[in-house]
C-alpha cells in the first residue's frame, strides 16, 4: 500500500520534529539566563567584530553549484533506466550510451574549460 | 468530499498566480527567478495530476513533469548565470537598473 | 487491502520514537564515546576514563550539561532560521532510517524484513534525504552571520554537493545488478558471502565509502568544520542543545551510511548462525570503525584536492562503472 | 477524513511558504522559504501516487535548485537585501493581474466537467516510467541530454570571467 508508506514518512517527519525540539524545551526550563550584550555578539575568536559578515565569494562555488546541478538531473534518468534496462535488452543500453557520452562531453568541456579548478 | 481533480488545479493556479506576481513585481533578478521556479511547479502540479485523473495508463504526464524538472534546471543554470554576469558588468541585479539596451 | 488507520498510525509514531531514541543514544552519545576512546587507542591515550566505568558515561554527563547551557542568539543572527536549521538536519538525519532493513524476522513460515518501510524508492529515498542536510548546513551559516559560519557553510555546502554525484553513482550500480531500487529487494539480491555486493561491485564500494565519508564532512574531507581554521565552521554560534541536535544529526548520518553501505555491499542482515539484527550491527559498526580509523589516521585535504577528487576521479569513474556493469549485464549474462 | 486532511494541510503549507518567497523583503528567507514550497509540492504528488517523481522533487528542486540560488544571493547581493527597495513601481498592477488571472483560471476550471478515467495508475511506477522513457518517450530522454549539455556549456560561457 503505497499511502501507508508514505503515512510513516509523513509522521517521522511530525516525531523527529517534536522530539528534536523537545530537549530545546528542556533546555529553556532549566538553563540560567543572563542578557549580557557581550554574549550576543557574533564570535571572531575574541575580536571585536568589524564589517558584515557577507564578504564577496569566489564564483567558482556558482561554477561547482551549475555543473552539480546538471548532473544531478542526470542522475533522474539514470535512476528508472537501472531497474528497466535488463528486461529491455541492447536498445536500452545503446539509448544510455548515447545520453552518457553526450554527457561525458560536458563533464570533458567544463574540465577543459577550467571549470573544474579551484585555484 | 472526496479530493479530486479540480481541487489540485485550484492549488496550482494560485501556486501559478504567486509566481507570476512575484515575476511581474519583484526588483532582484534572482527573486524573478524564484518565482518561475513556483510557476513551473504549478504545471508541474497540473501534468501530475492529470496523469492521475485522466490517463493514468500512459504515465505521460508524470513523464513530462520529469522533463520539466530537466528544463527547469537549465533555466535556473543558465538564468543564474546571466545574474551572474550582469552583477559582473554592471554591479546591479535589479532588473529595471539593467537598462543599457534600452533606446 | 484494508488499512485501519488508527493502528498504522499508532505504529508509525512508535517506530518514529523508537528510532528517534535509537538514534539520539546508539548513534550520537555511543558514536561520540567510541569515536574518543578510539581516537585515543589509536593515538596511544587513554580517551575519557573519569565518569563511570572506564569513561563510559561521559557522553551521558556531556549530554546532562548540554542540557543545562544557555541557549545565545547572536544579535545579529536571523533568529527563525537559526533555531530551525538544527531541527531541519536531526529530522534529514532521522529520516534516512526509514528505509534501512535491520534484520528479518519468522513468523510462521513467512519471512518479515525489520524495516520501518519499504518503500518501492527506497535508494532514491535515502538519496533525496541526504540532500536536504545540505539546506539545513546553508541555512545555519546564513542565519549566524558570522564570517567562519557562513565561510564554513558555503564550503560544506559545495563540499557535500560534489560528493553527492559520486554517491548516487555508486546506489546506482548497485540498484542495476539488484534490479530493483528497494533496500530490501538489494539485500535479497546478495546471496551468501561472495555473492554481496562487496565483489561484484568492488569500485562501487570503492567510491561509496570515499564519497560517504566526504558526504558527512568527516576528516580527511572535514574541511568545513576544520576546528583549526574555521572554528568548527558552519555551527560556531549554535550554542547546547541546538549544537546537540547539529551532531546528533551528523552522526545519525554516518551511522545511517554505515548502514546503508552494509545493506548495499555487505549482504544486510544476511549471515550464519546468529540472527539478523545481530549480523547487521555487527556489519554496520564494522564500517563506522573504519569510517573512525580513516578519520584519527589521515590529514586534512586541501579544498582543490578535495574537489579534484570528486569531480576528476570520482564521478568519470562511476558513469564509466555503471557503463561497464549495464555492458556486463546486457550482453554478457546469460 | 484523512485525505482530505492531508491534502488541506500540504496545500497550506505550499502557498503559505510560496506567499513568503514571493513577499519577503529578505531575499535570503525567500529562497529559504523555497524549500518548504517544494516539499509542500511532494507531499501533493505523493497523494497523486507520484513516487518516482516526488522523489526527484526533492532531489532537484530542495537539493539542488534551491542551493545554487543560495550561491547566486551569496555572491551577488552581498547581503539580505533588506535595505534595498525589492519592488518596482508596477507592484499593483502586477498584483492586478495576478489576482484577475487567478479568478478566471478558477471560474473556468471548476465549470469545466473533465473526463474520468476508471484505469488505475500501475503499482510500481518507477520501472513504468524507465519503460516509457526508452520506448515511447525515448526522443524526449535523448533530448533532454542535449539541453543539458547546451546548457552546461552555455552557463559556464555566460558565467566564467573573459580571460
Amino acid at each position: 500500500m503505497l499511502l501507508v508508506d508514505w503515512l510513516y514518512v509523513g509522521i517521522f517527519v511530525i516525531v523527529g520534529a517534536i522530539m528534536a525540539a523537545l530537549p530545546l524545551g528542556i533546555v529553556w526550563v532549566l538553563s540560567p539566563r543572563l542578557a549580557l550584550p557581550q554574549k550576543r555578539m557574533t564570535y571572531e575568536s575574541g575580536v571585536v567584530p568589524f564589517g558584515q559578515a557577507w564578504a564577496q565569494f569566489n564564483v567558482r562555488y556558482y561554477l561547482f553549484g551549475l555543473i552539480f546541478v546538471i548532473f544531478d538531473v542526470e542522475v533522474i534518468y539514470l535512476y528508472p533506466w537501472a531497474i528497466v534496462f535488463r528486461q529491455l535488452g541492447k536498445f536500452a543500453f545503446v539509448e544510455m550510451l548515447i545520453f552518457l557520452v553526450i554527457l561525458m562531453i560536458g563533464l570533458a568541456y567544463a574540465w577543459r574549460k577550467g571549470a573544474l579548478e579551484w585555484a | 468530499m472526496p479530493v479530486g481533480l479540480t481541487h489540485y488545479l485550484v492549488v496550482s493556479v494560485l501556486l501559478f498566480c504567486l509566481g507570476l506576481y512575484a515575476m511581474l513585481t519583484r526588483r532582484n533578478a534572482v527573486a524573478i527567478l524564484m518565482g518561475i521556479e513556483l510557476m513551473l511547479n504549478a504545471a508541474n502540479i497540473n501534468l501530475v495530476a492529470f496523469n492521475k485523473f485522466v490517463a493514468p495508463a500512459a504515465l505521460s504526464g508524470q513523464v513530462f513533469a520529469l522533463v520539466v524538472i530537466t528544463l527547469a534546471a537549465c533555466e535556473a543554470g543558465v538564468g543564474l548565470a546571466l545574474v551572474m554576469a550582469a552583477y559582473r558588468n554592471l554591479e546591479t541585479i535589479h532588473v529595471d537598473e539593467i537598462n543599457v539596451m534600452k533606446w | 487491502m484494508e488499512v485501519n488507520w488508527p493502528i498504522e498510525i499508532a505504529r508509525a509514531v512508535g517506530l518514529a520514537v523508537t528510532v528517534f531514541t535509537f538514534l539520539a543514544v546508539v548513534a550520537a552519545m555511543l558514536g561520540v564515546l567510541l569515536e574518543r576512546k578510539i581516537g585515543g587507542w589509536i593515538q596511544s591515550r587513554l580517551g575519557p576514563k573519569h565518569v563511570g566505568r572506564q569513561g563510559l558515561l561521559q557522553t551521558v554527563a556531556d549530554t546532562i550539561k548540554l542540557l543545562q547551557k544557555e541557549h545565545i542568539t547572536p544579535q545579529a543572527a536571523d533568529a527563525v532560521i537559526f533555531n530551525s536549521a538544527p531541527l531541519i538536519v536531526a529530522v534529514a538525519g532521522l529520516l534516512d532510517w526509514i528505509v534501512i532493513p535491520f534484520g528479518v524476522v519468522h513468523i510462521g513460515g513467512t519471512a518479515i524484513p525489520l524495516v520501518v518501510r519499504d518503500l518501492n524508492i527506497g535508494v532514491l529515498f535515502f538519496a533525496a534525504m541526504a540532500s536536504l542536510t545540505v539546506v539545513g548546513i546553508l541555512a545555519g551559516g546564513f542565519a549566524s552571520n558570522n564570517k567562519y559560519s557562513l565561510l564554513g557553510g558555503l564550503r560544506s555546502a559545495s563540499q557535500m554537493i560534489s560528493y553527492e554525484l559520486p554517491l548516487a553513482t555508486a546506489l546506482i550500480a548497485v540498484a542495476m545488478q539488484a534490479g530493483t531500487l528497494s533496500t530490501v529487494g538489494i539485500v535479497k539480491a546478495q546471496d551468501g558471502w561472495f555473492g554481496s555486493f562487496a565483489f561484484s561491485q568492488f569500485p562501487a564500494f570503492v567510491i561509496f565509502l570515499i564519497a560517504a565519508t566526504a558526504e558527512v564532512n568527516r576528516v580527511p574531507f572535514d574541511l568545513p568544520e576544520a576546528e583549526s581554521e574555521l572554528v568548527a565552521g558552519y555551527f560556531s554560534e549554535y550554542t547546547g542543545m541546538r549544537f546537540a541536535l547539529f551532531q546528533l544529526g551528523e552522526y545519525a548520518e554516518m551511522f545511517a551510511m554505515a548502514a546503508l553501505a552494509t545493506t548495499l555491499f555487505l549482504g544486510g542482515w544476511k549471515g550464519p548462525v546468529l540472527p539478523g539484527l545481530v549480523w547487521f550491527l555487527i556489519k554496520m559498526y564494522a564500517v563506522v570503525f573504519f569510517l573512525m580509523w580513516t578519520r584519527w589516521t589521515f590529514p586534512r585535504l586541501r579544498l582543490d584536492q578535495l574537489l579534484n577528487l570528486s569531480w576528476k576521479v570520482l564521478l568519470p569513474a562511476g558513469l564509466i562503472w555503471i557503463l561497464l556493469t549495464g555492458f556486463a549485464i546486457t550482453f554478457l549474462a546469460k | 477524513m484523512g485525505e482530505q486532511a492531508a491534502f488541506i494541510i500540504l496545500s497550506i503549507i505550499t502557498l503559505a511558504s510560496a506567499v513568503v518567497v514571493v513577499n519577503s523583503n529578505n531575499v535570503v528567507r525567500a529562497a529559504l522559504a523555497l524549500v518548504p514550497t517544494f516539499l509542500g509540492v511532494t507531499g501533493l504528488y505523493i497523494m497523486l501516487q507520484a513516487e518516482f517523481v516526488a522523489g526527484i522533487q526533492v532531489l532537484i528542486y530542495a537539493g539542488a535548485i534551491t542551493v545554487l540560488i543560495l550561491f547566486v544571493i551569496m555572491l551577488t547581493e552581498g547581503g539580505t537585501g533588506l535595505r534595498i527597495r525589492q519592488r518596482n513601481e508596477q507592484a499593483p498592477l502586477g498584483l492586478l493581474t495576478a489576482a484577475a488571472l487567478a479568478a478566471i483560471l478558477i471560474s473556468v476550471l471548476t465549470r469545466t466537467e473533465w473526463p474520468k478515467s476508471t484505469a488505475t495508475l500501475p503499482q510500481y511506477t518507477a520501472s513504468a516510467i524507465g519503460n516509457t522513457f526508452l520506448t515511447n518517450s525515448v526522443l524526449a530522454f535523448e533530448v533532454s541530454s542535449l539541453v543539458l549539455l547546451i546548457s552546461l556549456m552555455g552557463a559556464i560561457i555566460i558565467a566564467r570571467r573573459e580571460k
